[in-house]
């Protein structure tokens, strides 16, 4: 057990925090944006990443900073802009997703077009994944293309396609070889969003608000050249990168600073004159999950421990997104619970607290829990990979 | 013997089923909601027709003179299309008050009207509960001051019954000089309740002065039966939505009904909810037969309902997997009124405290 | 709604009561026994036959009272003798089991020989049915017989026969036709207990006690004419009875009388000076209990009113066993956590609370959620018959 | 910066967990356990072999001079096999009381005797937590007077530690005139607590009079992560159990382990658990190098690892089906473990008040 991360990055650190204290004025607000990147965030991408705090590891030809993997570094990136609440950069799925995918799959003529524009800025990407008959079961997806004239012709439905309203470019699964098994089918392609064919729908939900879309695809073309890895190997293309995703070390941090706020709650409100704090049954509760969210911290650490190792951590990596938004829900349930009826009042009430963003929180939270993989398939996998259970048993022919 | 709803209760059940499943499809909840006023000119009428909103009003006010059972078969037929008017209020919790604690004159001014539908009542006690951003409402000489919280229905009524302490409850016209109402939106925009504040308002006394103790009893307890049935019509479609979606929904070449994690929630939604109905028909039979033991039972059944509801909401939003997140199917509006009636007069935690003194197991 | 039962039955209960009060000193204490009856037992047991407060409805002709079926009186018997707790007859496997097997499907000379003296606690009954390797899948049972001479020579394992060492006879289901599909090769047998090659061994469970036993089976002759119903019909046999098991009204009194009893020990019992009753957290948890408790008392009263109507529940019904089983464990867990390290001391120690019956309880409450259909197999049953959901889909052949 | 266990307390807990293994097959658990002394000599001899009764003992009086991490190894290997001896009182919590508040001398006679094995400590700390049966032992003058229930280990004790009061702590001798030892049977017959009563004893006080209180807190401290390594290897293999049980049970033609239901209980069951292994680590590691954090975070790693330990018991019990609820597995030990674990030094709640109040959240 050794928690100090030694010399050589108690300097970077250091330098860090004295790069956030002179520049931090020329940030945007922190938090995600719903929006286009404007010149604002452009400017501030562009600083960030010529001093290497972002996009460390995009080759310098493609617009990045060029240096080698350190993961510590990451980290420690990570953990200075959270303390400053200070703007960490550009996120979205075309840096997260399109570009890694690109690193390993693009050719050299798509690394060249499309990198650099995206990690400044340029070019913000959606995801075409989901659709309303695929979800857990993503390769069952039915939105096709066929090839005409050079040109893919998509057709069909893509949905939950956040910030598709706002995108320059789609990187989409379409089935392309109807007659391959599901797996088989599948082309990854990039798509222009200004083409002809799509329409974007805003697709509200549970919290009144569009998080998300939904993306209509009639007759859109988009040129064979666009297609990312081979045809029909889309859906190994797409399984790469969903390999590197982050947000694997679950996010403490931010569910630290939940707890902070809850209890502030508790020592602030009060219920029949007498603080909800002092109150045992909610104090109790705030206990245990921060009991679980302390745990989940230096979870996190054990495994940023074996992936600096190179060690595969096995169940114990498998159960981070379960434990993580399980936990998420429960500590913004104790927050609405504590507050009684004053916590199912929303946005806009008078009253209310927080602006009614623990409601929000609470049924985005039911979101993620269902996001990405329901909870179902998570236990899923954790007993199938992580316990090495059997998988579900194929079924016998039926009719 | 006979423990269960007798057949008149069955035609009243189907009924009022029919009804409100014919007037409440998915987009006009949804139109109502997005108007968030808590009444629905359409809906409050065809209750009036249906004589409804007299349902616990005697026949000599105009009434249909019914028992506390016969309003919560309509009220949970209420809760299944979480059907947007202030029957709780008005139809229950004010008809209560006035029964119990009104003077002969104040029954023979408001009863009819509320029958009729023509006057809607919205009722505060939330401070005789439990407070936290409201002191309540008091009472010096005969004048009002104060303010109330969590007006059950007081957004579209035209009067409300605001219990002054523990022994007065006052009758308070919306458009009396000193009334000031302000809207509180939670997240179910189906129902509308409200803050009133009173400034110097001359009090109109249930029954006069120092008369209305027992009133005030009643009518919480009244609502909270109401409350219960909303939240137990809710919950129980909430699951047969979710075994409906997941008979139809297919994933790797399955209905996902057919995997046991997903037969098990709903086997699990179900068995939390159902016998908490016999408690809330034993609790609305005891309110009017065995009133000894409508207390108890009452704050019982809506703590377990309450508890039910919370993870039903979950569970059934869950099977339906990122449908039931999106307003797509609308679920959420079930979500929703089930969260709210969960806090409203007592969250279970203060019943569960509240029973602990009904039976004498704490000082009060 | 009318929860008065009417002049006949409230007449009908005041004779019991009548009954009881005078004859209660001749009863044998109340309480399960794990022994064979005795002559204080038998003598009770004939009294309560006699008078009609037993055995009502199996016909005069086999030793019983003959009554119609009345399931208020039922009722009313049970809720009277619960509520004088006084000994209300003998129970057990025989009488509850046996009995109606033969009514339904024995032939004339079975009944004679046997009904009568089981009522009567001449003949102990224990039950042959599950196997170490046939739970919840009972219809895979190998325990076999193959017929020589006019005799079955069973071979084979069973398990959870309780009151195994102190029984007369046994109804046992065995495979005799090995060849049959699983549920069509078993026959329901009556086997003497004094047979030779039947060893009888106590099951020791996590409670320290022998609430059950091993039975093995050592070419155990018995008589061919000792089948009940058809050879190779042992399933249906078994099953048709199993239709009639008692207690699907779950058991809301003796769950009301530990309520009582919890409620004892936090008013009784202070925790740093403090009653427990005065501690949020233990109260609070009580009540929500007690709540479910009185929930399920109701429910039964309504399961009860369908019974009467002749009204097939569905769903309800079929909740009961789950519901209460859980609840159950709920209550001795609650009684265990309000105790602290007291509620760890167990039988003979000194400061034992109840002789350590709560930690026994809730041992064999968890042994009861296991047994006779796990909460997993209930929660199957609850989904497919209950709400009409898919079986558990046939599998496709594996190598 | 490396979180985990180093290469040297990896083999540490590979030559632990074959030591036990190795004795410790079930039909000597139960042998053991059936003897009900708390103390098996052949165990107990090998850990003394293996330097482990010295574990947290510094090299100058006899001991091994590791840190408590390296003691946490040891214990969750013990807690694997639960094994029958008394090292949460004896080999960690006596130690770290003469440690931090004993005498020179003190140290110098008991240490030495500790670390070879001679003697065992049972060690009574539990009416400085919370108060029941028992009000503590008192000191007036230089006598001490009164009874300590759930002394650590004290049935196979030859000398006991006890609290009297938050600032004194006494040695005294199994033998002394004035103690009587009454041995407390839980339901886990592998371990051995008792209750000491003590008339007119006199006081050998730790450290001198007044001088104990940091001592106390330590050992209580101590004593809360032994009893968490112990749960955490007790539970951990409860799981594992499951699972294997599973993958080779069948029932209606397949493994259960292929049934969804039963794999979401294992799923749930190491979720629970895994994370806390995580902080009970770091916990360990505070305790020697940021004494700061060391309170909280064995406060919260205790409770949480006896909530998960709840969960573990019963679901790896259930995932057995009737085998689990038989002596046949023997499964009943790790559950009993488990759940005497978690009553002893604070039940949860307890140890979250006590959160509470070590962040400054609530008066004390």
């Amino acid at each position: 057990m050794d928690l100090s991360y030694g010399p050589e990055y108690e300097d970077f650190r250091a330098e860090l925090r004295a790069f956030i204290e002179k520049n931090q004025h020329k940030a945007p607000p922190a938090g995600m944006g719903m929006k286009h990147p404007e010149a604002l965030e452009q400017d501030w991408q562009k600083l960030l990443i010529e001093n290497g705090y972002t996009c460390r590891t995009i080759p310098k030809k493609y617009g990045g900073y060029g240096a080698e993997p350190d993961i510590l570094k990451t980290v420690i990136i990570q953990e200075e802009f959270t303390k400053a609440n200070v703007n960490s950069g550009l996120s979205g799925q075309g840096i997260g997703m399109l570009v890694p995918t690109l690193l390993e799959n693009g050719n050299e003529e798509q690394r060249e077009k499309y990198i650099r524009p995206t990690i400044y800025g340029e070019i913000h990407w959606c995801q075409g994944y989901s659709e309303p008959g695929a979800g857990s079961d993503l390769a069952s997806l039915r939105t096709n293309a066929r090839v005409e004239d050079d040109h893919f012709i998509i057709n069909g439905q893509k949905i939950w396609t956040s910030g598709a309203h706002f995108a320059d470019m789609c990187f989409i699964l379409v089935r392309t070889e109807p007659d391959k098994p599901k797996h088989e089918g599948i082309s990854y392609i990039m798509m222009d969003m200004k083409t002809p064919g799509i329409e974007v729908r805003p697709l509200v939900t549970m919290t009144g608000a569009a998080e998300f879309n939904e993306t209509f695809l009639t007759d859109v073309k988009v040129p064979v050249e666009n297609v990312v890895g081979k045809r029909g190997e889309g859906w190994k293309v797409a399984n790469t990168t969903l390999k590197h995703e982050r947000g694997m070390l679950g996010d403490p941090g931010q569910m630290l600073s939940r707890i902070e706020s809850i209890l502030k709650i508790l020592q602030n409100e009060k219920l029949d004159g007498k603080r909800l704090i002092e109150h045992d049954m909610y104090r109790d509760r705030l206990i245990a999950a921060q009991a679980k969210t302390e745990a989940l911290k230096f979870h996190s650490l054990r495994l940023l421990s074996h992936t600096l190792k190179n060690e595969e951590p096995g169940v114990s990596r498998l159960i981070v997104k379960y434990y993580g938004t399980t936990l998420a829900r429960e500590l913004s349930d104790i927050a609405l619970e504590a507050l009684g009826e004053l916590g199912q009042l929303y946005m806009g009430s008078p009253h209310v607290r927080s602006h009614g963003s623990w409601q929000w929180r609470n049924m985005f939270d039911l979101g993620l829990i269902i996001g990405g993989g329901t909870s179902q398939i998570q236990k899923n996998i954790i007993s199938e990979r992580g316990l090495g259970m059997p998988r579900e048993p194929k079924l016998a022919e039926t009719k | 013997m006979e423990f269960g709803l007798s057949d008149d209760q069955k035609l009243l059940e189907n009924s009022f089923r029919r009804f409100t499943e014919n007037k409440l499809p998915l987009e006009r909840i949804r139109e109502f909601a997005n108007t968030k006023t808590g009444c629905n000119a359409d809906i409050w009428n065809g209750l009036v027709e249906l004589a409804a909103t007299g349902v616990l009003i005697p026949e000599q006010y105009g009434g249909a003179g019914f028992k506390m059972l016969d309003a919560l078969v309509i009220l949970e037929s209420l809760g299944r299309t979480v059907t947007p008017v202030p029957f709780t209020g008005s139809a229950i919790m004010a008809p209560v008050a006035l029964l119990t604690g009104g003077t002969e004159a104040q029954k023979e001014e408001w009863l009819p009207q509320i029958a009729a539908g023509e006057t809607k009542f919205g009722v505060g006690v939330t401070e005789i509960i439990s407070t936290r951003d409201s002191k309540g409402v008091s009472l010096s000489g005969d004048t009002l001051n104060g303010n109330t919280m969590f007006v059950i229905d007081g957004g579209p009524a035209d009067v409300y019954l605001i219990a002054a302490g523990p022994d007065n409850m006052a009758i308070v016209p919306r458009t009396a000089p000193g009334v000031t109402v302000t809207q509180l939106t939670t997240i179910d925009y189906t129902r509308m309740h409200c803050e009133v504040k009173l400034e110097g308002v001359k009090a109109d006394l249930l029954g006069g002065k120092g008369k209305a103790s027992e009133a005030i009893k009643k009518t919480i307890m009244a609502g909270r039966l109401a409350l219960a049935a909303d939240t137990l019509g809710a919950a129980e479609v909430m699951i047969y939505k979710a075994v409906e979606y997941a008979k139809e929904r297919k994933q790797f070449e399955r209905a996902i009904a057919s995997y046991q994690a997903v037969k098990h929630m709903c086997a699990e939604m179900i068995t939390e909810l159902e016998p908490f109905r016999s408690l809330l028909w034993y609790a609305a039979y005891a309110y009017d037969e065995m009133p000894d033991e409508a207390l108890i039972n009452i704050l019982l059944a809506k703590s377990g309902i309450d508890e039910a509801g919370k993870f039903i909401k979950r569970t059934a939003t869950e099977v339906h997997g990122g449908m039931g997140f999106t307003d797509l199917m609308g679920l959420h509006y079930w979500y929703k009124r089930v969260s709210v009636n969960r806090a409203l007069l007592g969250t279970p935690d203060i019943l569960r405290n509240e029973a602990a003194i009904a039976q004498g197991w704490l000082a009060a």
